[in-house]
């Protein structure tokens, strides 16, 4: 079905020296924080290449042209948004949005106009079990992610924890990560002596009073950045301090880190990027050069999203060079772009991106190693696997008065 | 200085309607004037406009020396004014007793309010049975009492009342007037709405018959009680 | 022959507040009967009971012997009661006529001639207002009006409250001719709470003096206009008393 | 009489034509275009369910998101068991006018502001056993198997909507049921004293404006192909449905139209000029409190002929308009 | 043992803070009968009005509490005028307009913060943020414990103005019959511009406090304008004590439910809670709503 438009536009439209790459994502709604972070990541690799004159196919550069839509953090607005980037802007391919919940609505109209989208973010697992032939993710899901830190806490350190309370917020991705922190708990022997999901938008101080009581070793917590903020200063005013805070994504945002000062300092968290990695990039150059670039442009640090997002990018321009389409793309090259995604392995200054062809992670980057990081001087250190680490993990951590 | 109410052509429409047609009528000070007419003749929107209450279309109103016309109603009732509003206008949710302080806003003198207070309670012993009571939970007749009360409890030089005897029973009606004329003796000056137009022309000095926002017919109150047709139209024959 | 309505020992309290104390009113089919009293004795409380808009602490209510309490408002106005109400409820943003037709029970052409939109607003004389809005009409239409729409429910009891208030002596004496020719054309039984005795003198074939929610007397105009107890709490002197006031000064 | 046939043959021309120009507005449109015509659409329905209640009745609710969101949960779940679409849909109508109508009997008892906080009470406790539920995907929502025929659901909500309007109209405006609701709206214990079963007539406008918008839900999930207590059960659904109505017209035919078409076009095409910042919103904003404060009434107002509120004409034979309306 | 008192304090310190947001909103709802949906942005904007404060000077945030209230009364005095003319329109349902209204302005305000100041999250640190003391073992956050007593003390003001005052008979005057205050000499126009102006300054200082409790950004109103409405409901529209003991009693049902039932559960047993006060008692737990 569906209009004739895209068909004929496609044929029509004469030869265009540029992509044009559509970016559906939160910039309103619930998820404006995280949306604007995978844009400022999507950004800044458009940027760069333009500035490099394109990307090069065969002997030729052709620059790229972004063009936003809101998603306003919600499924049929992104759904109307990509149905737009799709038949009316007719863009070649697409960057995703940053919650699981639109990547959800709009994968399906992918499927029908066959069109490629990566997102640089929406962890949840869920979007992979679904299958779509058109949808990517360079960030591994939570469940693979969540498994490094508790391992570090309970392996990998003195004493190593006993116990474990485990939090998330009633929200797909915040509540996938409680449950990889409970499951990879329970796995490795640790007692769960408190396991919660609670609503968006709930005061945590009589929660965070009770699990004060319980007194575990370590305080999980799966949430966002506002949800961290929220648990570290209750826990802060109620004088609890565990020998650990686990936590996963949020606790990489500078939010996180200007917003609650020495507080924030010695939470543990899960990532599988941080600017201490040193990867080589053929955009950027290196991981350190990448991570500087991001720094000028947006006077922040990049976290680990924004990272992937800034990545997604190189993906799709190595994937393009590979299978030499110039814009804009028929539906037969963005048939050739797909396979050339699903078997593409590209060393970027994220790490490697190898997206997986099967399995529960179908489309999902499993290139990359996860990572336990800790907050140690305002930075984001890796403190295991023991392999990998850059520094060594502190634990049981400092008291709030010893900072 | 001029003293009184001095109305000059007055029109006052509600939206496009125009209720009251250009009329003119006065009330000099001590004295009591009645405004009779049939249903709907604009009784009731001649003192909303005179009390601001409602704001007028042309035509001018001095009270007390002070073109009023153009004031909001807070301001005329400064000037002492005070208006009985059809349908009573009692604060439901405030009790009996809230009601007539709010009724003495205005003023300071502690001791005239205190004595106010009182005269009010012995007028009508009901309510100050139900001091407590909320205005809302007061039958008909005793949110009557109440919103004459609270005009008492003004202390204003002018009262505009309208309809005062409105589901009272025979022997509070009675009382009503009997305040009426007690008012009148302190020096006070009144403006009166009734269908009870026997009682009105009773204790009245003079009186206007409007019909349809027009005035048909003025005078002393006598010759108007005896006036045939007044008799005939307002009055319903002989008078009981 | 069974009484339209029937009220045994009645009782109700608003709180600690006794308004109304062990009533007992039979109506015959019929009659027109008035309840009177001072201010706060009682007599809306009554109707509210009656119609089922409040329930009694106490007592019974019948209807051609069906006893009404605890059934709702409505199951009463089918049983046969109509009323108006002190402070008017009319449906302001409906039309005169729709706020007939909104009450009627069945089509406006099948019912009896008399009960139709048109006889009736002829009958209280709002016909060449019929899509006027109730709120729009003067007072006393407005209260015409409630008398026509309670009669739009084809009722055997018609309780009037005070719907007189309002009104100059010679439109009183039009609504005394409107409420004979409702009781005697439609051969409705009514109940009226009325201060106009002009009114209440006039019409009533009996009456009923509440004071403090309890009955002070019963009987007919005449007696009623003499009892002592009557003149003393509700009556007065009347009017001439205040004519030589005003000659004293 | 005359006058009256003529009007009403022209009334019937225009609706020929209109319902000629939505039929075949998907082969006129291009698929985006589409997908919003087909929001708009939408909106019309819920906007037109929720001014049944609040126009007519004047109860205002602030729960009509809660029977969006489980007509949209039960068609998921009935789909997911196997069962058809359009059967699903007809399901989550019937559920959730019979959910309204439970929920209506204590409910619709309060006055005012009071049944507009409880009614968005009992939606805020719906979303939350949603999310704790175990058969509704909870936090990680629930898919349905994607139909991605942009026509069918355009059809499917005009459908829908052409009946919203068709019942609202019929039943507020023409026949008597709608008097007696707008009676209740004036003075409920007058209703109710003069005959009317009140408490009866309360829950079936309740149950009625709860009917459409589980369709309605219903379809919005097929089409979306994800729901997610946020996407179908969030507060601001019903905030919606009140500022289309607002913003077009309370109590009228034409207003939940007007305002919907206004507000959501008006959102979409800011979105699309202005949507590459959060500044649209800035004009959303804007928009909605200036209409409210220059047009009280709502932008039917500015189209006489359509603002008119249903005063029935004076003619001389009152019964003719009685007959016409009562079958 | 301790567990429970800690759960009692807790619950009676959140409960502090849902009064903190609903004194104003009470007061707002009781006088002009307007529900203000923006109710939570007057809070976002307080909140980031001391942020900049605090910014540019340095200040402790707490110190601008003065500051921040008279700012915004005298944006609310200017403000409610626009309001006024939305709800005395005669052909239409105040409290409808006024929603729809304040529902544009809130979304106009929070696209505004959104545009001008960013997505990110800030913090307010104030000399309170993050102390603690303790009585008998059991912690007491120090800038909750400010927040309680602040909206305590407001309330109690309130109380005392609207019960003991000329100026409070006016206000309860106006409240509820405009034009026949007028008739008794109020200026019921400005007496609403006050309490409009009044509401406006509290809630920008409950800003404040949230701000520093939670964190700032322009999203931030939603969740208050829930907690205000729950509370404001619960305890019945206009009244104050109402307010204060609804807000207690959500405060520690929250807490409670968060420690002994599940956190899973707490919005599920608040809301069905307040649908079912709203039944039992439709006028509020204390039946002194309008
Ligand atoms: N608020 C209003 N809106 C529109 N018209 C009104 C309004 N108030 C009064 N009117 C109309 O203005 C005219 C005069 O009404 P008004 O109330 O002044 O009469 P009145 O003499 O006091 O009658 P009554 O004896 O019934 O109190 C009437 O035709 C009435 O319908
Ligand atoms: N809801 C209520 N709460 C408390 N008291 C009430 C309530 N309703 C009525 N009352 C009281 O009950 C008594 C009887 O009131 P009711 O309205 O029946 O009087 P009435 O006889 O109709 O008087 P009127 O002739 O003045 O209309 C009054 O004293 C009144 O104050
Ligand atoms: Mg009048
Ligand atoms: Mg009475």
């Amino acid at each position: 079905g569906g209009p004739k438009q895209s068909d004929d536009g496609k044929n029509a439209e004469a030869e265009r020296d540029y992509f044009k790459v559509g970016v559906i994502t939160s910039l309103s709604g619930a998820s404006v924080y995280g949306g604007n972070v995978t844009r400022r990541g999507y950004d800044l690799w458009a940027e760069t290449v333009n500035a490099q004159g394109g990307i090069e196919i065969g002997d030729k550069q052709y620059k790229v042209e972004m063009v936003y839509a809101d998603a306003a953090s919600d499924p049929a607005t992104g759904a109307d948004a990509v149905e737009r980037m799709v038949t009316t802007d007719e863009v070649d391919f697409l960057f995703g949005p940053y919650t699981s919940g639109v990547t959800l609505g709009v994968a399906p109209i992918l499927e029908k106009y066959k069109v490629p989208m990566i997102t640089g973010s929406a962890e949840s697992p869920l979007i992979w079990k679904q299958k779509f032939k058109y949808t990517f993710g360079s960030i591994p899901a939570v469940d693979l992610t969540g498994s490094a830190p508790v391992s570090t806490l309970v392996n990998e350190v003195e004493g190593g924890a006993k116990t474990i309370a485990v939090i998330g917020v009633n929200d797909a991705f915040s509540k996938a990560t409680a449950e990889a922190f409970k499951a990879n708990a329970e796995q490795l022997g640790l007692e769960v002596v408190k396991y919660d999901i609670v609503p968006e938008g709930t005061d945590f101080t009589p929660l965070v009073g009770a699990i004060k009581e319980l007194n575990p070793d370590v305080l999980a917590v799966g949430g966002h950045e506002q949800t961290h903020m929220e648990v570290i200063k209750a826990a802060k005013s109620l004088g609890f301090m565990p020998k650990a805070f686990l936590m996963h994504y949020g606790i990489t945002t500078p939010d996180f880190i200007n917003n609650l000062g020495t507080a924030s300092e010695y939470v543990f968290g899960g990532a599988v990027w941080t600017s201490d990695l040193e990867y080589s990039d053929e955009l950027w150059g290196s991981t350190k050069e990448y991570v500087e670039a991001a720094e000028a442009r947006w006077g922040n640090m990049p976290d680990y999203t924004e990272a992937a997002s800034a990545a997604t990018g190189e993906v799709y321009a190595a994937a393009l060079a590979e299978i030499g389409a110039v814009p804009p793309l028929s539906e037969e090259e963005r048939e050739q772009l797909v396979d050339a995604l699903e078997n593409i392995k590209v060393d970027t200054f994220y790490g490697p991106i190898d997206f997986a062809n099967e399995g529960d992670w179908y489309h999902n980057n499993v290139g990359l190693q996860p990572l336990t990081i800790q907050l140690q001087n305002g930075e984001q250190k890796i403190v295991g696997p023991s392999d990998v680490k850059v520094a060594d993990p502190i634990y049981p951590v400092p008291g709030w008065e010893e900072r | 200085m001029a003293t009184g109410l001095n109305v000059k052509n007055l029109k006052v429409a509600y939206g496009n309607i125009e209720a009251v047609h250009g009329v003119s009528f006065d009330v000099k000070e001590g004295e009591i004037v009645t405004l009779i007419g049939a249903n709907g003749a604009g009784k009731s929107t001649i003192l909303r406009a005179v009390s601001g209450m409602i704001p007028i279309k042309e035509g001018s109103i001095e009270f007390d020396g002070t073109l009023t016309d153009r004031l909001p109603s807070h301001k005329v009732t400064q000037l002492g004014m005070a208006h009985v509003p059809e349908g009573r206008g009692i604060f439901t949710r405030m009790s009996v007793l809230d009601n007539l302080k709010v009724g003495a806003y205005q003023r300071n003198d502690k001791q005239g309010i205190q004595t106010d207070l009182e005269m009010v309670f012995e007028l009508f012993p009901r309510l100050a049975e139900r001091s407590q009571q909320l205005g809302g939970t007061l039958s008909g007749g005793e949110q009557q009492m109440l919103a004459v009360g609270r005009a008492l409890m003004t202390g204003a030089s002018m009262l505009l009342l309208d309809e005062p005897s409105m589901g009272l029973a025979p022997v509070l009606v009675e009382s009503i007037f009997e305040v009426c004329i007690d008012i009148r003796e302190q020096g006070k000056t009144i403006l009166l709405v009734e269908q009870n137009a026997a009682m009105a022309l009773a204790i009245a000095d003079r009186g206007y018959v409007l019909e349809t926002g027009n005035i048909a017919l003025s005078g002393q109150a006598d010759y108007l009680a005896n006036h045939p047709e007044v008799s005939k139209a307002y009055l319903g024959g002989d008078i009981a | 022959m069974e009484p339209v309505l029937a009220v045994n020992s009645l009782t109700h309290y608003f709180g600690g507040l006794r308004a109304v104390h062990n009533l007992n009113i039979s109506l015959r089919q019929g009659v027109i009967h008035g309840l009177i009293g001072p201010n706060g004795a009682g007599k809306t409380t009554a109707f509210n009971l009656i119609t089922g808009v409040f329930k009694p602490s106490q007592g019974n209510i019948e209807i051609f012997g069906e006893n009404l309490v605890g059934k709702p408002s409505h199951y009463c106005a089918k049983k046969g009661i109509a009323r108006t109400f002190q402070n008017l409820r009319l449906f302001s943003r409906l039309t005169v006529e729709e706020n007939i037709r909104v009450v009627q029970r069945g089509q406006d052409k099948n019912l009896p001639e008399k009960y139709r939109i048109k006889q009736l607003l002829k009958l209280v004389g709002l016909e060449n207002s019929t899509s006027n809005f109730a709120g729009d009409l003067p007072y006393g239409a407005q209260r015409r009006l409630e008398i026509a729409r309670a009669l739009a429910i084809q009722p055997k009891l018609l309780m009037l409250d005070e719907p007189a208030a309002g009104m100059n002596p010679s439109e009183t004496d039009d609504l005394t001719r409107l409420i004979r020719k409702i009781n005697e054309e439609f051969s409705i039984t009514v109940l009226l709470i009325e201060h106009q005795m002009r009114l209440v003198m006039e019409l009533c074939h009996e009456i009923t003096v509440l004071s403090f929610g309890e009955v002070i007397s019963r009987g007919t105009p005449e007696e009623i206009r003499n009892d002592a107890k009557v003149i003393e709490a509700y009556l007065g002197k009347g009017v001439n008393k205040l004519r030589g006031n005003r000659a004293k000064c | 009489m005359e006058y009256v046939d003529n009007s009403q043959k022209r009334n019937l021309i225009w609706i020929a034509l209109l319902v000629i120009v939505a039929t075949v507005i998907p082969f006129a449109i291009s698929s985006f275009w589409l997908r919003i015509v087909t929001g708009v659409l939408m909106w019309i329905g819920l906007a037109q369910s929720w001014n049944i209640l609040a126009g007519y009745m004047g109860y205002v609710s602030f729960g009509h998101g809660a029977f969006f969101g489980l007509g949209a949960y039960v068609t998921a779940i009935a789909m997911s068991l196997g069962v058809h679409f359009i059967i699903s849909a007809l399901i989550a109508g019937v559920f959730t006018a019979a959910f309204a109508a439970i929920i209506g009997y204590p409910t619709l008892r309060l006055q005012g502001a009071y049944f507009a906080i409880a009614t968005w009470a009992f939606a805020e406790a719906i979303r939350q056993i949603v999310l704790v539920l175990p058969f509704t995907g909870g936090a990680y929502g629930m898919r349905l198997p994607p139909m991605l025929n942009e026509n069918f659901f355009y059809y499917m909500m005009l459908l829908t909507i052409i009946g919203t309007v068709a019942i609202a109209y019929y039943l507020m405006h023409k026949a008597k049921f709608g008097l007696k609701v707008k009676a209740i709206r004036e003075e409920e214990i007058a209703a109710n004293v003069l005959g009317l079963d009140v408490t009866r007539i309360k829950i079936s406008v309740f149950a009625l404006s709860a009917f459409f918008p589980g369709i309605l839900g219903g379809i919005y999930a097929y089409w979306i192909t994800y729901i997610h207590p946020d996407s179908v059960l969030a507060p601001v659904i019903a905030d919606q449905m009140v500022v289309m109505t607002m913003l077009g017209g309370l109590g009228t035919i034409a207003g939940p139209i007007i305002g919907a078409v206004v507000l959501f076009m008006g959102n979409r095409l800011l979105w699309v000029f202005w949507g590459d910042t959060s500044f649209y919103l800035v004009l959303v904003g804007l928009a909605v409190a200036l209409v409210i404060l220059f047009l009280p009434s709502g932008l039917v107002s500015l189209v006489p002929r359509l603002g008119k509120k249903d005063k029935p004409k004076v003619d001389d034979q009152p019964n003719s308009s009685v007959t016409e309306h009562t079958k | 043992m301790d567990l429970f008192f800690q759960t009692l304090v807790n619950g009676l310190l959140i409960g502090g803070i849902y009064i903190a947001v609903a004194a104003g909103f009470t007061l707002c709802f009781g006088v002009l009968h307007v529900i203000d949906f923006a109710v939570g942005e007057w809070v976002m904007l307080g909140a980031f009005a001391v942020f900049w404060l605090n910014f540019f000077t340095g200040v402790d945030p707490l110190i601008f509490l003065p500051l921040i209230m008279v700012l915004f009364m005298i944006v609310g005095y200017y403000f409610q005028p626009l309001l006024q003319r939305v709800i005395t329109n005669q052909q239409s349902n105040a409290l409808l307009m006024a929603l729809a209204f304040t529902f544009g302005m809130s979304i106009l305000f929070r696209g505004s913060a959104l545009t001008l100041f960013g997505f990110n999250q800030r913090s307010l640190t104030t000399f309170l943020s993050g102390k603690n003391f303790e009585i008998l073992g059991i912690s007491i956050p120090a800038l909750r414990f400010g927040a309680t007593v602040f909206a305590v003390l407001v309330t109690l003001l309130f109380m005392f103005l609207l019960y003991k005052t000329k100026l409070g008979l006016a206000v309860r005057a106006a409240a509820e019959r405009q034009d026949v205050a007028g008739l008794m000499g109020i200026d019921s126009s400005n007496i609403a511009r006050i309490v409009y102006a009044i509401y406006l300054g509290l809630t920008a200082m409950s800003g404040t406090f949230l701000g520093s409790i939670f964190s700032v950004h322009p999203d931030m109103g939603l969740r208050y304008t829930l907690f205000a409405f729950f509370v404001v409901v619960a305890g019945g529209l206009g009244s104050i004590q109402g307010a204060i003991l609804a807000g207690i009693m959500l405060g520690l049902i929250n807490s409670f439910v968060a420690v002994y039932v599940g956190g899973q559960y707490i919005f599920l047993i608040l809301f069905t809670v307040l649908y079912l006060i709203l039944l039992v008692a439709p006028k509020g737990i204390l039946g002194k709503g309008w």
